[in-house]
């Protein structure tokens, strides 16, 4: 939390505008006017063992283990996802290998009505609130309709994964803006990246969320890597929480390879934000244990040390750890959620495959609410062509993937 | 059009009003008052835009009428405000957002493309974007560098994206209340040039005027000229003083140049053989190439003479000084409608 | 080109080797290394276009040889990428910059039209702006959303800006040369379709090919092909096979989109009386509508047809599943020429 | 000056992904992981007394005199430009009156062959740098040949006024960025205002500053408002120094009115970023006293109160207060300096008026280094056009601004 020593009257005209003429000014420095800290949380170090004291909902096996749950079945969605990439079944895939504890736990502490704006790394937030998992290899095998997101209680009010990064920052605003404007309970969360922190548009953002004291909560996953660029190379600053500062709003660090920290962390600036008290950053320190996407080779720019010595770290192993010796999860259990996870994630990918492929002209019958008279003629000679080219290679070379 | 949108726009047809002799920029404050007030989901948006009643004054009034929280000054972002809107939008909110001036539009670009545009198209109809963003365009105002951009080509090549001028205040509160009313994003470009030229009475009565169609504004079966924007002026003008050499010229104001109702185009050349299209933007690769390629695919056998293009050169528009030798002149356009004349 | 820049290339050209079967991304490279060697105010910059070589590996190598200072990671920021080009470039630097895929260009189009192209014009030359902005383009490589972008035609309506798409390895070589050492700003789009898909040999001694000129690929007497980019492949296909029934096609590599050398495509649509445009951009507004405005109005009378447009559809392009159903197809090509051939 | 407690190593690839793992986690509300503070400097108050110890150059008399009279001159100019404006001669026209102190000062406090990249409201560091009156006001009457700087020891490498907020901010990361790889000692200035600072452009740029500890100081001119907004409405924040925070630059605040902390702060800043300390944001807090430009009414939008409140803090008077106490100025000096000012402003004001007007065809000839084919007959149409306008409209009834 950071904590400014002069808290500027925020009323309209005169903030930041406070007279300096009255301050008496000694010392050679110039008096200080305004000060601020970055803190870091954690519950559960490597091995799973609290070194604080933990909160309530960490032996509550209700908001524990699904949670736990969540983080297995992400890791096995996203090793079924390179499989089917490698196969030629799949699309370019980004894995969230690493950062589950972070993906997942953003999901678990937000309500069914918030609204979540993530980018393609945010895998177990959105199994979490309700996609499906065909859904999300629908939409990496190449075809929009998995963005439409059609399970019981499918988030329909969420975005579609971010993939120009960082533009989803501004809809954010507008989400909460219309949240609180209509006096809803609700919140918006915008989960971006470390690289992502340095564009434009996530600092407009962080600057509107600020003046209108919105109900949005901005996670930023520090994966320590945006493609090949290192942390230290996308920004001087100490922290990427610090940003917030600009914005004048609060911000954290937490342990984003604790499940506990990070789902703590968001409850608390979730119900703050429903509450009123505006928006907040929480800056989540994980890593991205596999390449940036299926397209990528991180052998190139980091190293097997660095690997190495990150794998230690795993969230999943760690949080797994603080269950059994909580007596939340036992042996069993893992036995049969791996099981589990297996038959849903065969069962999904089994759907996903015999989903029959979009036809062509889903790419008119959504442009706008009802096709323009101008665009007819081109409708139909798109699906004239498309015909008659499926006739001809019936054999199917072209468009086999 | 949304439901609730249309009920409150028939609803109102009770209590309208006229506004004798209003400017193009009070007619579009007119339309931003009248959905402000039909339709609470409407809120208006972008600097300046509140207390000061917007640097056009296009916004006059509405902060006190509707208040801070639906009439909101923004910070200095249009990357934001075009950003924020598309989150308003999808929220089933109605944002009207205003950038300052075209020149400051690029910021927004972004979001339009990757975003506004396609928010439906993404999610397959789960999501939409019902937003419209204005904003001043145009030279011939003496206004400072980077205020007298014609950019709309950038904009109506975006597909999912409608843009519409208008050329009127009567045009200006009807297209308005349209874009508003429409399920889908809109760019909505006001020329400055002509804010304040023109008045005509408007009646207030909530009646929106279709978008995706031209509006023919002169009957004629000599020529057609296409234009559309404050660049109508100088080609209604020359209109007339072809007609007092007995050419009667067509003139047709497409209004939304995309998507382009080309039927109406179409069928005129038909009839004329002939066409001028005058636009104040840059020539190369602006709408109007677009509207003369068409006629050259699918009206070619009705051409009796070249399509001729009289538009702003392929510079950048000049600081205020040049600003006049930018822009279409009635005389050029006279001039190239008597060469399409000797050409057949 | 700068005095310097010239001598240093043509004192290149002594220890000129032969680059064997390399592809367009490997002439890309090969230019940028040339230029780098050859010309010190040459820097390179851009999202992991350094340690990692660049996600195409357009870059790969340039780190190690020419260091961090001139082969430059940056933050994620496409703005401050086209921004801070502008400075380099302003200090007499020659900055090439790398947009890492055409759909996240758009940030950079406020700095690319209110600045780099008319940072000249706005101090009548007491600055100017020697940047090249290179970004992959196009659809056919299974990419994700937002991956397939063709939006040239925005860049092409920009006075002031230069914007070159290579077809092959060898033009990508010469033409990026050319971009660099032109003392004024150059959009340089690289189709990734074709990236891998030919190899050619390519002569590395630091020849480069001219810039505002059309290449012709293949001469014919019957019908004017023009296109650019990946759809050439498309288009000299289709010429094939109609050769086969009989049919010349001439087919012309525009390269150059902005300014455009219309001379070339007009002699050659004035030989043949016909022209079918080929580009796999959306075609409302694309910059094949340019082309054909320009023959509606200067070559009108040696047309013999109507003027058609092969081009990708006017919606956003689709997701991998569809994107083979957005683009141009030969077939497509061929039918739009048999509806030329048999109009006349 | 902001001060980071915790300095992580800068290292590529170590940066903000320093091992939390061994820190000891203790206290509820987590570790302090970083620190920041925000100073404000004045040296003279409104009176011109000075409230700590002045710098020796606040005595030295070919400092101060210089600063006063482009102060005085920057003034005049303003009056004469809104003169000519309100007759039809000019076109909008801002004015930095108020700003005096601090445009003056950043204009002194910058080496000839730095590099200032500024707004349309620096005529006081486009004065002190040797842009010429007359070329200013040509550039304001409509003609871009005022942004051809060509007086004597003209500041040839100076960015022209940027109109579209902010957007110069990146270019000054290019120029500076320039000047580090070709070791030069010299630095780029990026002088932009309260509102500019909302824009993710300027946010780009300081992340890209700090990234690569660039030779660039950033001035935030807060002079209270961005148009019609507020500094309050512009951003959350407590201060805008603190933006820099958000890239890891140090920063600071000083009294914009008082010309003696704009200077220093500004002569310590280019000392160390000319000495490879790296970037640095000053934030003067000023307020224009003026309309935004001729085109505006700021009666419409701020109090008569607030504005008599900040007349009173007229950095000119408080300026010549503290020269006349420290007797660097007398009334002979005020006398002779209105009189001399006036003479430069009538003889520049004279010589731009008997400018001709820029030739049609300029806005061909500086597009590109050559004219390209394709524009030769483009450029040929128009001089026809223009030649043949002119001589219809020889009345000159259409273009007599
Ligand atoms: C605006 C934009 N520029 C470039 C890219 C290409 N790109 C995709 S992911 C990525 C790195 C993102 O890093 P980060 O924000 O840290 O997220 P991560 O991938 O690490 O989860 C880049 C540069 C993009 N998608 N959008
Ligand atoms: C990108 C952009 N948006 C909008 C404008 C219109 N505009 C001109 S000045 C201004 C306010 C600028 O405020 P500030 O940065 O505080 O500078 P000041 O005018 O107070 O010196 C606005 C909104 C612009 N020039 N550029
Ligand atoms: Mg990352
Ligand atoms: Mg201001």
């Amino acid at each position: 939390m950071q904590r400014p020593v002069e808290k500027a009257p925020s009323a309209r005209g005169s903030r930041g505008e406070s007279d300096r003429t009255s301050h008496a000014d000694t010392g050679s420095a110039g008096e200080i006017v305004a000060q601020f800290e970055i803190r870091y949380t954690r519950f559960l170090d490597e091995n799973g063992r609290a070194v604080r004291e933990l909160p309530a909902f960490a032996r509550d096996p209700d908001v524990m283990r699904p949670i736990y749950e969540h983080m297995v079945l992400t890791r096995a969605l996203d090793r079924k996802a390179v499989a089917l990439q490698r196969t030629g079944q799949l699309g370019t895939y980004p894995s969230s290998f690493g950062q589950e504890g972070t993906t997942v736990a953003i999901g678990a502490a937000m309500a069914r009505d918030d609204v979540l704006l993530g980018t393609y790394r945010e895998t177990g937030a959105m199994l979490f609130r309700g996609v499906r998992i065909a859904e999300i290899l629908q939409y990496w095998g190449g075809d929009e309709a998995g963005s439409d997101y059609r399970g019981p209680g499918a988030p329909r009010a969420d975005f579609p994964i971010c993939v120009p990064i960082a533009t989803h920052a501004p809809h954010a605003v507008g989400v909460a803006y219309a949240m609180k404007l209509r006096r809803e309970p609700r919140v918006a969360v915008c989960a971006l990246g470390d690289g992502a922190t340095s564009k434009g548009d996530f600092y407009e953002a962080l600057n509107g969320a600020g003046v209108w004291q919105l109900p949005l909560v901005f996670v930023i996953v520090n994966n320590q890597w945006a493609i090949s660029v290192p942390r230290s190379a996308q920004s001087h600053a100490e922290t990427l929480a610090q940003k917030a500062i600009a914005a004048g709003i609060p911000a954290e660090q937490v342990d984003g390879d604790d499940a506990v920290a990070v789902y703590q962390a968001m409850r608390n600036a979730l119900s703050a934000a429903r509450d009123g008290a505006g928006p907040h950053v929480v800056e989540a320190l994980t890593y991205r244990l596999s390449d940036h996407t299926t397209a990528d080779d991180a052998s190139r720019y980091r190293s097997a040390d660095e690997l190495e010595r990150r794998r230690a770290l795993d969230p999943i192993a760690r949080l797994r750890s603080h269950l059994e010796r909580a007596k939340l999860w036992s042996e069993a259990d893992e036995r049969r959620l791996e099981e589990a996870t297996a038959a849903r994630i065969e069962q999904a990918a089994a759907e996903f495959l015999a989903l029959p492929p979009p036809p062509p002209e889903a790419m008119f019958d959504h442009l706008f609410a009802q096709l323009p008279e101008a665009l007819r003629e081109q409708r139909d000679a798109l699906v004239a062509a498309a015909a008659a080219h499926r006739a001809e290679t019936v054999s199917g070379e072209e468009d086999g993937q | 059009m949304s439901g609730a949108a249309a009920a409150a726009g028939a609803a109102d047809q009770g209590r309208h009003s006229t506004l004798s002799e209003i400017t193009l920029v009070e007619a579009v404050n007119a339309a931003l008052a009248h959905e402000l007030e039909a339709d609470p989901s409407v809120l208006v948006l972008g600097e300046d835009v509140g207390v000061n009643g917007g640097v056009f004054r296009a916004t006059a009034g509405l902060y006190e009428r509707f208040g801070p929280e639906r009439v909101v000054d923004t910070p200095l972002a249009e990357t934001l405000i075009a950003g924020m809107s598309i989150g308003l939008a999808a929220q089933g909110m109605r944002p009207v957002a205003e950038i300052q001036f075209m020149g400051f539009i690029y910021p927004a670009v972004d979001q339009l493309l990757n975003h506004a545009s396609r928010l439906r198209n993404r999610t397959r109809g789960r999501l939409s974007c019902p937003m419209v963003l204005r904003a001043p365009c145009g030279a011939g105002i003496h206004a400072p560098e980077h205020h007298s951009e014609s950019t709309e080509s950038l904009f109506a090549h975006i597909p999912g994206l409608r843009v519409v001028v208008p050329s009127s205040p009567a045009r200006a509160y009807g297209l308005l209340l349209a874009a508003i009313r429409d399920p889908d994003p809109v760019v909505f470009l006001e020329p400055t040039r002509i804010y304040r030229l023109v008045k005509e009475n408007v009646r207030d009565d909530g009646t929106a005027l279709p978008l995706d169609v031209c509006f023919v504004l002169r009957d004629g079966g000599d020529v057609t000229l296409v234009t559309w924007g404050a660049a109508t002026r100088e080609t209604l003008e020359a209109a007339e003083r072809l007609a007092q050499d007995g050419v009667e010229a067509e003139v047709i104001d497409v209004a939304t140049l995309a998507p382009l109702d080309m039927q109406t185009i179409l069928e005129s050349v038909e009839k004329t053989g002939r066409c001028v299209i005058v636009h104040e933007a840059a020539r190369n690769v602006g709408v109007g190439a677009e509207i003369a390629a068409r006629i050259a695919d699918e009206g070619l056998m009705s051409l009796l003479a070249p399509i001729k293009r009289v538009t702003g050169w392929d510079t950048v528009v000049p600081y205020a000084k040049l600003e006049h030798d930018y822009m279409p002149r009635p005389e050029a356009i006279v001039a190239a409608v008597r060469e399409t004349m000797e050409a057949a």
